[in-house]
């Protein structure tokens, strides 16, 4: 197992709101890491963090034994690091195709004065991983007219255009029908299963998905890591059970 | 209370809503579940007066709606917690709140603040802070404590349990279930059938923009 | 039956239309309808031009010098008009008269005031018939003298075009002939239509000085008097208004007494008497209840000249109507009496006219409810405007030569 | 005049004509383009006059489509005009270059030059905030000309008849050829702005425009996007400048000013996004419309003009484009 | 010394009557997201209407310190008829798009009403200076100061404040924030989001309209006086930062003192000093002085 993602202490404040308060963690090469914890308890800003969309206050993150710390969203992508949104970001004038066919696009970094963006190769490509996310029924749609859900998996399927090393899911099925939760889950996790080894960290919150899909779980509040163990144990720890799952009262 | 006819309704070319009926009885709890796209989102704003239906006729305690302007809708007692929450990022949580209060005369501030803090007392620490600094599952907090300042005869509740932790969506599961019993009714319009199930009286499938099975609810 | 067209363009909207556009305009209408009726005063009583019918197409000259010779360019080829004759601005005239001479189109500039127009090009086609700015910069210095008014030193206020640039070179170079002791003092350069003066005023009155020179015109005109008045800026200096008859009818006893200006001519309340003069005078008020200032009366001259122009290269052609170079060659060097005297196209190899001038002092009349003009002295055209084949630069740089008879 | 009707093709659900081939596209802009050069020889005087200056013109807002396409829109490209006219008009004067062809692409090639060091600072900016910063710095040139008297001052100059390839224009045909030489060039413009606009690097320009985070996050540049797109919006204004100045045979500093430049946007907005070619008919459009209306309504020209403003801006919100390019946006 | 007082006093004048205006117009932008070309033409109108108002009042021999009421009832008239007009008749068929788009459209009414005034008042200039004199004068050294551009700073002051306060200490401000942020959430919330759109355009365009009424006095009422307002007011709001109060105030008092020290010292930079001061500005402040804040996106 090698270390990929490593951040060291960070802090991060917003006026008086403590979103990040010596936050540790490690991810190995591989690992399938579910982030957890109340509302408005860092997990956003993590993932921001790691991306390189915030600074933070305090605190080292490594790619790889690479100081990713000062890095722009953009380099950080071009280290192989892609990440989904909670709220999708998506092109909303465009169809979903056009919108693969900007990932793809924006993924080849010599971006091309007369090259067609609509020629047949890429087109092919970014029809595979729409195939493979079913949306290849919505291709030709406006993306703002999508279906949340729709738009959620388009979202997902156009951060995995990179083949990224490390991925980053901020909530994937929240706001996703229930019957299609899981099979939207085992959809992500079987395009990913076709990228070699990627290693992805998904904010969750339902816990049915977390117990079926992470292979270690780390729990949030108010911006510490308060559980960080394999699913069945951080789930049963009592401060996870009071503030996260709600199956403690809170004091 | 509620009572929605065969509403055929389009946004911009593209048909949402094709025939929906639906019935709120008054006092009751009923769910509008649907998959994503099935058109629960427009439901909801076409009751608020956002969209107008081509076909089709909503009425709210005897009244047809269609008439009204957007905002008297308010004035008649429904609240409306929408899907992506809406607070005004530079009013503080309290005064998110009382946006609805302050243009409604029949409302009285102190009154509505009271039910608010009593039915979600973790509002109280932070109503002095902005709605900016909120992250997302607060910000639902929020919206529900809004819609239940004006919504006092019906409210409509788009999604409130989405993207909200487990432990706060059972404190909103509660919440909502205590009005239970209360003259209010309630619509919940929800893609996940897991929070609500044991609160609804009834519930309304929807798919595609129509009715699939309107039926009365499981306990 | 034939008929002459001429495209008339002047400002019928933006802050030049009131005092210049619309006047001159209303001028050319009147006019219109006296030369197709034949009811003007010999030799101009020939019914339209020459027997045929005068039609006239009116165009706006705001927007700007390039919009112009769009314009300019759609009315010889789309309207198929025979002579233009318009442009107030400077700026218009610098930017029309190559394009009309690259079309062999005839033009005639009635206002524009800089001297470069026939001074850095030759043209064929392209005429001026009235004086151009050097002449009421060069009239104003020599009243200075002729009226014996102290001034040790000048500021000047000026729009920051070519009219104001001439204007405040031209003044400021008579002064050192006439007053070679003047100290030159604030130089304002305000941009065209600027309105608000407040600040160049405070700038004028931080250095007090004998006499003050403007050649502002128009609305900027106008709002620069409202504003300077009351501050008391003319009890503290002589202001000099280079071309400042036009505000008037419009300004009455706003208009403070003692200010000395010029007409660009003698026009108006400092028109010459003659039997002509009373025509137009009469025409022109009757019809629109205010006496005509400059800029009616340069474009009545302007039509006079172009009607004998085209009758007289009838004459030589057998009657058929002209073509421009008939006309050109008609109009150059041709000499022509105007309400406001008489009119000689001398410089510019016979293009450009020169004319006598006349500058006065303003004094409110109560009882007429009209600010009149007295303490009037006349220039004759040589004393004011350089010889032929003489740059109007050079010309004052010279010291004057060939004025005689000067007051 | 010129270009493709189509060539992004319509989105239209299933359907798989969306390969794009410039061979048709570039034989409809030669066809199209060769059949108003022959057109030419039998319209009018003023009508060739009037389409040279729209093409001139429509140069400009070529540029600004460009820009639009990354969602910001100059209101100061009458500053590239300037530039590109004044580059013209100085060479013609002062250092004798009077090929028509060579002042255009000087001025285009001035006028990129010019903006290139300010281009990196301006892909900071979005929304009013370009608009406004774009129109300060065409006012700054503006001041600069009108004070610059070696420039020709607030007046301006004139600039004498051009020469093509070496020949002097005669006087009977010089319009005719300055219209054929005029719509030449907006063709090949147009050509290479629509195989630029349906290139990858033209879609992440459109990806800008709906959502610059997630262009960044997919690992495009934002800011080279901007940057080389105002570069190419002046080379097309500096063009655009040149032509119109050897068509008008004048330059003056309003070229600079700010209303000037809102005529380019108001084209480019008439024009929408979509279509080059429709950058030229609204352009030609506004020219015609205020022509005719400033002839015959000279006391009410403007309320024309802005009634017709009204009626294009509220009927045809995507542009006169959008009449033919059933495109993107449905 | 003496220079700079002087510099500054006119500085601060120039500045008075134009944060009027402006603020009018970052309002506008504020609220209904339209900035607003049209502006210019109101304050124009203004003019126009002080210039009918203040004949009237005299020719009714009223006292002459009326002559400031006349002023304020030709704005409030303006904005009471003219004002619901505009955007009832107009501008609400235009919300909700592009910016860039409603630049436009306030550009084509702006042409529009360039000409109907001039259908309605004619060319001839109108003068209404008799209130310029009410206030007398003040001498400092060498100057002379009209009172009344002193008046205008008081005047400026208070339209400030009251607004300012209006917004950000009023219910009904934040009212106005909850329409600014999502029409249709503060619909649904009861608020009356039309009424709220008009009462901010009418106050906008009094603000116009004020401006216009009380320059009326200075300048020679006639076509073309909206044009050169419009840009300058542009560059104040621009300087500020779109829709702030506060911003509005800043950038009247820079361009104000940028355009007096230009003209004091470098009369020939008076043309571009203001656009330099905004370019710089925007430079160093993307958004201007004072930016809006933004709701989080991810
Ligand atoms: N840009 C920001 N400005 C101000 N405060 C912020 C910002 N981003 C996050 N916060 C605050 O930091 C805290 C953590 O927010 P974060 O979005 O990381 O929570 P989260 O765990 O993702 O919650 P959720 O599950 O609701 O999405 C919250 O209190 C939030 O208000
Ligand atoms: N702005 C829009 N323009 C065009 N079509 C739209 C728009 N918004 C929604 N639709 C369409 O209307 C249909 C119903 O959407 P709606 O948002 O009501 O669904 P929903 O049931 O609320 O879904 P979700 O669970 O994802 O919120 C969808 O097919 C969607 O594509
Ligand atoms: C006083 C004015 C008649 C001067 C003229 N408008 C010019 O620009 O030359
Ligand atoms: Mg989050
Ligand atoms: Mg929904």
């Amino acid at each position: 197992m090698t270390l990929l993602l490593d951040a060291q202490g960070l802090q991060k404040r917003f006026g008086a709101v403590v979103a990040a308060s010596d936050v540790n963690i490690a991810v190995q090469a591989g690992e399938r890491v579910s982030l957890i914890g109340s509302n408005g308890a860092g997990k956003t800003t993590f993932v921001n963090m790691v991306t390189g969309y915030l600074k933070p206050d305090e605190g080292r993150i490594t790619l790889a034994g690479q100081d990713i710390t000062p890095l722009a969203p953009r380099a950080i992508t071009h280290l192989g690091v892609a990440r989904s949104f909670q709220i999708p970001q998506l092109y909303g004038a465009l169809s979903a195709l056009d919108n693969m066919l900007v990932a793809n696009a924006c993924h080849d970094r010599r971006l091309s004065f007369w090259q067609p963006a609509r020629r047949p190769e890429a087109i092919a490509r970014a029809e595979l991983l729409l195939q493979r996310f079913g949306l290849i029924d919505h291709r030709d749609r406006r993306v703002s007219e999508l279906p949340g859900g729709v738009r959620k998996l388009l979202d997902i399927a156009m951060a995995l255009t990179g083949r990224p090393k490390l991925l980053l899911l901020d909530e994937p099925t929240s706001g996703v029908s229930a019957e299609e939760k899981f099979p939207m889950m085992a959809t992500i996790m079987d395009a990913l299963g076709q990228e070699a080894d990627t290693t992805v960290l998904f904010v969750e919150h339902d816990m049915d998905i977390v117990e079926r899909h992470a292979s270690r779980v780390i729990a949030f509040y108010a911006g510490r890591v308060i559980a960080d163990d394999t699913p069945a144990v951080a789930l049963a720890a009592d401060d996870v059970r009071r503030y996260v799952t709600g199956e403690l009262l809170a004091e | 209370m509620l009572k929605i006819e065969g509403i055929h309704v389009a946004i911009q070319s593209v048909v949402a809503l094709r025939g929906l009926s639906l019935t709120v009885a008054d006092g009751t709890m009923v769910g509008l579940i649907g998959r994503n796209g099935a058109g629960k989102t427009t439901t909801l704003r076409t009751v608020m007066g956002h969209l107008a239906p081509s076909q089709g006729r909503i009425h709210f305690a005897g009244q047809d709606l269609a008439t009204l302007p957007k905002h008297a809708r308010a004035e008649l007692g429904i609240g409306y917690m929408p899907e992506d929450r809406g607070l005004v990022p530079e009013l503080t949580v309290e005064e998110n709140i009382l946006v609805p209060v302050w243009v409604n005369k029949a409302l009285k501030v102190d009154q509505r603040l009271a039910l608010v803090y009593r039915v979600l007392p973790e509002l109280m620490e932070m109503k002095d802070r902005r709605a900016l600094l909120l992250s997302g599952g607060q910000q639902k907090l929020v919206a529900l404590a809004r819609a239940l300042a004006v919504g006092t005869r019906l409210l409509l509740l788009d999604e409130p349990f989405e993207g909200v932790a487990p432990a706060l969506s059972k404190r909103l599961g509660e919440v909502i279930a205590g009005l239970k019993g209360t003259e209010i009714s309630v619509l919940i319009a929800q893609s996940d059938l897991n929070h609500s199930r044991k609160l609804v009286d009834a519930e309304f499938t929807i798919e595609r923009g129509a009715n699939v099975a309107p039926g009365v609810a499981a306990h | 039956q034939e008929t002459f067209k001429v495209g008339i363009v002047s400002f019928l909207s933006g802050q030049a239309a009131e005092s210049f556009g619309i006047p001159a305009v209303n001028g050319a209408k009147v006019l219109l309808d006296a030369f197709n009726k034949g009811a003007a005063p010999a030799p101009y009583n020939k019914v339209g031009f020459g027997g045929m019918k005068l039609e006239f197409v009116y165009v706006d000259e705001a927007g700007g010098a390039t919009k112009q010779v769009q314009e300019l360019k759609t009315l010889y080829d789309r309207e198929k008009v025979d002579a233009v004759l318009g442009y107030v601005s400077s700026g218009d005239c610098l930017a029309v008269a190559p394009a009309a001479e690259e079309m062999k189109k005839f033009l005639i500039l009635y206002d524009c005031g800089t001297p470069r127009i026939f001074e850095d090009n030759k043209f064929q086609y392209v005429f001026r018939t009235a004086s151009h700015g050097a002449m009421d910069n060069v009239a104003l210095a020599r009243y200075l003298k002729a009226k014996n008014i102290k001034a040790d030193s000048f500021n000047m206020i000026n729009q920051d075009y070519a009219w104001g640039q001439d204007s405040k070179k031209d003044f400021a170079g008579s002064m050192s002939k006439l007053f070679p002791n003047a100290k030159p003092g604030e130089d304002q350069l305000p941009k065209f239509g600027a309105g608000q003066y407040g600040t160049e005023i405070s700038a004028l009155m931080s250095k007090p000085a004998d006499v003050t020179h403007s050649s502002l015109w128009g609305g900027d005109l106008q709002a620069f008097i409202l504003q300077a008045g009351p501050r008391g800026l003319f009890k503290r200096t002589q202001v000099l208004l280079s071309a400042g008859d036009h505000v008037l009818p419009g300004l009455g006893d706003k208009m403070p007494d003692g200010v000395i200006l010029g007409a660009r001519g003698a026009y108006g309340h400092m028109s010459p008497k003659s039997a002509l003069n009373d025509w137009w005078w009469d025409l022109y008020s009757k019809a629109y209840n205010v006496y005509p200032v400059q800029a009616p009366y340069r474009m009545v001259q302007g039509l006079l000249g172009l009607k004998l122009a085209a009758e007289k290269a009838m004459a030589a052609n057998g009657g058929k109507k002209p073509t421009p170079e008939q006309l050109a060659a008609a109009m150059r060097n041709s000499e022509w009496d105007s309400p406001a005297g008489k009119i000689r196209m001398a410089l510019g190899g016979g293009h450009q006219a020169i004319q006598d001038t006349a500058i006065g002092r303003t004094k409110y009349d109560a009882a007429k409810k009209m600010v009149m003009i007295e303490d009037i002295v006349r220039f004759p055209a040589e004393c004011v405007n350089p010889p032929a084949n003489m740059d109007a630069e050079d010309w004052i740089k010279a010291g004057f030569p060939g004025a005689k008879n000067c007051p | 005049m010129a270009a493709t009707l189509s060539s992004t093709a319509p989105v239209s659900s299933g359907q798989r004509a969306d390969t794009v081939g410039h061979g048709r596209t570039i034989l409809l802009g030669v066809g199209f383009c060769a059949a108003l050069c022959v057109a030419g020889l039998f319209a009018p005087k003023w009508l060739t006059f009037l389409v040279t200056m729209a093409a001139a013109n429509g140069l400009v807002s070529l540029g600004i489509v460009g820009l639009m396409r990354g969602g910001v829109v100059p209101f100061g490209q009458g500053m590239m005009l300037a530039l590109g006219g004044y580059a013209a008009a100085l060479s013609f004067n002062h250092l004798g270059i009077t090929d028509v062809l060579l002042l255009t692409f000087g001025g285009g090639t001035v006028a990129a030059l010019v903006a290139a060091p300010f281009a990196p600072l301006l892909s900071r900016y979005r929304g009013i905030f370009f608009a406004m910063l774009t129109l300060a710095l065409s006012m700054v040139l503006y001041g600069l000309l009108m004070k610059l008297t070696i420039l020709g001052g607030s007046d301006g100059f004139n600039v004498g008849r051009p020469t093509l390839l070496g020949q002097k224009l005669p006087d009977s045909h010089s319009g005719y050829i300055m219209f054929a030489v005029a719509v030449v060039l907006a063709t090949v413009m147009a050509l290479l702005a629509r195989i630029y606009f349906d290139s990858t690097r033209g879609l992440v320009t459109l990806a800008v425009r709906e959502n610059e985070l997630r262009v960044e996050y997919l690992g495009g540049s934002v800011r080279q996007a901007m940057t080389i797109n105002f570069i190419l919006a002046a080379f097309c204004g500096g063009m655009g400048g040149a032509l119109a100045v050897l068509a008008l045979g004048h330059i003056e500093p309003n070229f600079s000013f700010w209303t000037t430049s809102g005529e380019f946007v108001f084209v480019a907005i008439l024009a929408g996004w979509q279509s080059v070619a429709a950058v030229f008919v609204a352009s030609t459009v506004l020219e015609v419309v205020r022509s005719f209306s400033s002839a015959y309504f000279p006391n009410t020209w403007q309320l024309v003009l802005g009634l017709f403003l009204l009626f294009v801006i509220r009927f045809l919100p995507g542009g006169i484009g959008s009449l033919w390019m059933k495109g993107q946006t449905k | 010394m003496a220079e700079l007082v002087t510099i500054l006093i006119d500085g601060l004048t120039y500045a008075s009557w134009l944060f009027i205006v402006a603020l009018g117009l970052t309002l506008v932008f504020g609220v209904l997201k339209i900035l607003n070309i049209a502006h210019g033409s109101f304050y124009a109108l203004g003019a126009y209407g002080a210039a009918t108002m203040v004949a009237w009042f005299a020719s009714m021999q009223f006292a002459p310190w009326l002559s400031l009421v006349a002023m304020l009832l030709a704005a409030v008239a303006i904005a009471a008829i003219v004002a619901p007009l505009t955007e009832r008749g107009l501008l609400r068929f235009f919300y909700g798009r592009d910016e860039v788009l409603l630049v436009l459209t306030t550009n084509a009414l702006f042409l529009i009403m360039e000409d109907l005034t001039k259908l309605i008042w004619g060319a001839n200039p109108y003068f209404v200076s008799e209130p310029y004199a009410l206030f007398g004068n003040v001498d400092i050294g060498v100057q002379s100061y009209v009172g009344y551009d002193f008046m205008l700073v008081g005047l400026a002051v208070t339209v400030g404040l009251a607004v300012w306060w209006g917004l950000n200490r009023t219910r009904q401000g934040k009212i106005v924030l909850a329409v600014i942020h999502s029409p249709e959430v503060a619909a649904s919330m009861g608020v009356n989001v039309s009424r709220v759109y008009m009462v901010a355009f009418s106050i906008g365009i009094f603000l116009a309209a004020l401006g216009g009424a009380f320059t009326a006095p200075m300048i020679s009422v006639q076509p073309g006086v909206s044009v050169g307002v419009i840009i300058l007011s542009f560059a104040v709001v621009i300087i500020g930062g779109l829709g702030s109060i506060e911003g509005a105030a800043i950038g009247a008092l820079i361009v104000g003192m940028a355009r007096s020290v230009a003209v004091h010292t470098a009369p020939v930079a008076e043309l571009f000093a203001i656009y330099l001061v905004m370019a710089v500005v925007l430079m160093f402040r993307p958004e201007g002085l004072f930016q809006r804040i933004q709701a989080r996106k991810i």
